[in-house]
């Protein structure tokens, strides 16, 4: 195991503290609860937005933490969703008299940790709780006899849109909803040339050959839908485009936010080449990319690999999309 | 017999010391079919009910039980903490005010904390889950009690029918947690809950009597 | 080799047309030429910013383009320095009437190439032209009888900070004092725990072991000056950060602005643990972190491993760091 | 004798072909002491030289060789396009205006190729780099001349000259380039540059004469 670390079992502690350090001026953090604050928590008759999930996904959630974005993110061990402890400290210390949404990507852990959460903090402090589940990773088949579909890309762009929302002001249901229109608008699908490896575990989740790549892989480095021959970019950006194209479905005349995201041991050159790729096809589909992001923003420690978001918008969702935002992890216009 | 504190302690501490010992293997387990996390949790959250036994002297089993259910739930996290947390929380409460626990109540209470587990995950026989494992061991419980035997037989054979129902995962196709976004791809492999679900009721036939 | 590519001689312009791609709201690309152009250059009375160099550092350089920092970058190939036509085709373009200032990192293939753009650009345009060339590398003796030390680091900070001035209406020589100054201030180091791989040459540019890493690396995959054991980040901090902090030298009561930088291979959490590691010595050594910066932003390809560097600071850098910036790499106030 | 269009045209084609053939072996070399990219230089420069000879009638040897060197500047970039351009660009103009050439003007042009390469990187003998083969090379041509040989007679001892020239690098410590970032570690590696000087002095004894 190859990482820039001390102990294993520190790992999140300190890179809480590295962020800290390292973003003082925009977030606190609650060590004890390994919880990230925006510094100016809680924010008087605004809806508080709260995420969280495993470490090993930075910049997302701590980095998403500002003006803009989210109120507060629950750290939990690498890729082990937090504790319910975490969730109700930051449920109670974000509630601004305008209740909270809770932010979930669709794991097991995650959602019974926040439903708990939820439970708690709605019996002791009285806050009101909404949460989102996000899941739109396509590479999962949706159905109603299992798990359903991971959360993936959707959460960061959700993140941005609905922390936008709430900055206007407008009431819990309302960013609840759009939450959820947001959720239901977006697919992603993910794919990895490397398996990362948990640092706890000290070795690769999965073994790869050198010419071998895992297609559908999630944000955990659970083992994807099937391996297949390494492949050239453009074979790559058809098998994730694909699908998520046929499952909304997306057409001729849609606009998206088009999200080409590294899994964290990916360069962005690569990332670039990816996004040309993407963006021949959506073009080819009669498809308008209203705006897009390109970078490793939802990671799965050093994987090297990608996935592809897409997100449908219109007018009101791109307008949310360009609103100030200002986190460690994503800024524009403050 | 006597399901009571000094036992149910000496439960839980062969247990995390089990989990400690199976912690490499349970993460292998999980790193096939899911996130390689499972053992670390499982260790992290045992080792953390551990260090509160040790802390505090409980004047009931279902004090201890609740004690120990809300720690793996504070300090596991993922899929496993609320699960296992749940089991020990409800097994705890179906305990309540009991002076002496009898074989069969303490088999209703092991019933009501796997009840637990099914509301917390709504998972069915057959989705390859911990639950595959907890279903047949308490039925086997219950069995082995109507026909007579004791906790210790008891538990053996829940233990026993654990295994079974562990061994039985292994060509399932999973429906629930993680293990379940692999598809037709999860079979083959044996399912991490259900073996930290079998070593628990193993280390309660070795442990309480 | 796994790389999301097609071929590999195509994929300096593959991520071209992805950066165009992405960023059009803000940067254009002559693909001819592979130079990536701020949007509205020339702006007339300002000092053209330019810099280049060879591809896979991304997002250095052409993800520095666009306000408050540089005008134009040329991509090289992978690695090698770009040709003296892009770099005159970039000083004409974005002369504005106030002279272009080529920021340039020290290493023989781009000084020469630089040198020869200048040469041929003053004759031909008239246009004039001054030059810094940044060796903030502290892995490198600095000697008068060799090439010197490598650019890396400081180059980014300075790039930020130059780009600021000129942003301000400072003259040519201003800007190029200026720049002089924040190399003089700056210095770095790196280290490596992977190699990266030349997507043209197919393998990696060197071997190590599982249990091994290289100290002392540069950019571009040189194999580093000394091979040590694997050790815990707390070590790779001092490694790194004692070298530097003897060379300039940096002491109690200094100001810097801490940059902790991933190589491209290396998630944001290893660079957060690396940075809590970074700030403990300089807290120890009584210098004041004035800002910092911690990600990917001078890459070598997907490398892992990380380099540090510090740039001592007065209130001016201060101000011109904090000054608006609006490119597709790094962004604030804008 | 005849250096002239149609003998140096092939000369620049060959190299071209040996470039194409020793590219791998060339980037080797330079990832041991540098960045893994010397051999793709030499073979994206040669090859567009290759393109514009064919593109275009040449009606002197000093026109054909500003036009190869003004390609390798525009085509290869790094430290090879700068010094190869420049040698040849040189190397050609110190022919300019000449109906024949002869084997010492062909000498004298080739120094000041040469002067042309340390006027530009500045290296001195023993800094490890290709000047470390052109130095030999040419005192070891016009010495050739000097004691009555013809062309391909000082070719050949050039390019023996070059290869011993070539072959010291290997121990040397580099202080110019890239290698001379390694320090002592540089030591034990044979230069790229050198390498490649070596195998165009080659391909010149082959073709002309
Ligand atoms: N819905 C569920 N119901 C019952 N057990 C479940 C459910 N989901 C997951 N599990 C169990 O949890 C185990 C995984 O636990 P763990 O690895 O600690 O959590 P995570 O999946 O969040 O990483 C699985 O092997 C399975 O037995
Ligand atoms: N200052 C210099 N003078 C002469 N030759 C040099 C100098 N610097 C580098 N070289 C030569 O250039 C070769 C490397 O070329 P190349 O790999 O194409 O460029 P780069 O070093 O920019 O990647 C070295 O092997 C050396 O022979
Ligand atoms: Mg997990
Ligand atoms: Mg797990
Ligand atoms: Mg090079
Ligand atoms: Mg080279």
């Amino acid at each position: 195991m190859k990482k820039l670390i001390n102990d294993p079992a520190d790992v999140v502690k300190e890179a809480l503290l590295g962020i800290e350090a390292a973003h003082a001026d925009r977030v606190r953090v609650d060590h004890d609860n390994k919880v990230i604050y925006r510094l100016d928590a809680p924010r008087q008759g605004k809806v508080g937005l709260i995420s969280g999930g495993g470490s090993g996904h930075e910049p997302m959630h701590g980095g998403f933490v500002g003006l803009g974005m989210l109120d507060a993110a629950c750290a939990g061990e690498v890729f082990t969703s937090p504790v319910p402890d975490q969730m109700m400290a930051a449920t109670k210390e974000v509630d601004g008299g305008a209740g909270v949404l809770h932010i979930v990507k669709n794991y097991t852990g995650d959602v019974m940790n926040f439903e708990m959460a939820a439970e708690l903090a709605a019996a002791e402090a009285g806050t009101e709780v909404l949460a989102v589940v996000t899941d739109d990773d396509v590479a999962v088949q949706d159905s109603l006899y299992t798990a359903g579909r991971r959360g993936v890309g959707v959460t960061v762009l959700l993140e941005k849109i609905v922390g936008a929302a709430a900055e206007e002001g407008r009431s819990l249901q309302e960013v609840a909803d759009l939450a959820k229109r947001v959720n239901d608008n977006g697919r992603s699908m993910g794919m990895a040339l490397t398996s990362c490896t948990v640092p706890s575990a000290g070795k690769p989740t999965f073994d790869l050959a050198d010419d071998e790549m895992e297609v559908g892989i999630g944000i955990h480095g659970e083992p994807g839908r099937k391996r297949l021959p390494l492949a050239p970019a453009k074979e790559v950006a058809a098998l994730l485009v694909d699908p998520i194209l046929g499952d909304l479905p997306y057409g001729q005349g849609d606009s998206v936010i088009a999200f080409v995201n590294g899994m964290g041991g990916t360069p962005l050159i690569e990332l670039y080449v990816m996004f040309n790729e993407v963006r021949q096809l959506l073009d080819k589909a009669g498809i308008t990319v209203a705006r897009s992001l390109v970078g490793s923003y939802i990671t799965s420690l050093e994987m090297a690999g990608c996935s592809v978001t897409l997100l449908k918008v219109d007018d009101e969702l791109v307008g949310l999309w360009d609103a100030p935002v200002n986190t460690p992890g994503l800024r524009w216009g403050a | 017999m006597a399901v009571d504190v000094a036992s149910v302690s000496a439960w839980l501490t062969a247990y995390a010391e089990t989990i400690a010992d199976h912690a490499a293997e349970l993460t292998q387990l999980d790193a096939a079919i899911g996130d390689a996390d499972h053992g670390t949790n499982m260790n992290r959250g045992m080792a953390a009910v551990v260090a509160a036994l040790d802390k505090e002297e409980f004047a009931s089993v279902d004090a201890l039980l609740k004690k120990a259910g809300m720690t793996l739930v504070s300090t596991i996290g993922g899929a496993s903490g609320p699960l296992y947390g749940t089991f020990l929380l409800r097994t705890g409460t179906a305990l309540a005010d009991m002076a002496e626990i009898s074989g069969a109540q303490f088999g209703a209470a092991l019933r009501a904390g796997v009840e637990g587990i099914v509301a917390r995950g709504k998972a069915e026989l057959g989705d390859k889950t911990m639950y595959d494992a907890w279903a047949p061991a308490v039925d086997a419980y219950d069995a082995a009690i109507d026909s007579g035997g004791d906790v210790t037989a008891a538990l053996q054979a829940a233990a026993e029918a654990a295994a079974r129902g562990r061994d039985e995962t292994t060509p399932m196709v999973a429906r629930k947690g993680r293990a379940s976004y692999l598809g037709e791809r999860s079979a083959g492999h044996q399912d991490p809950g259900a073996t930290s679900t079998t070593l628990l009721l193993e280390s309660a036939a070795a442990t309480l009597s």
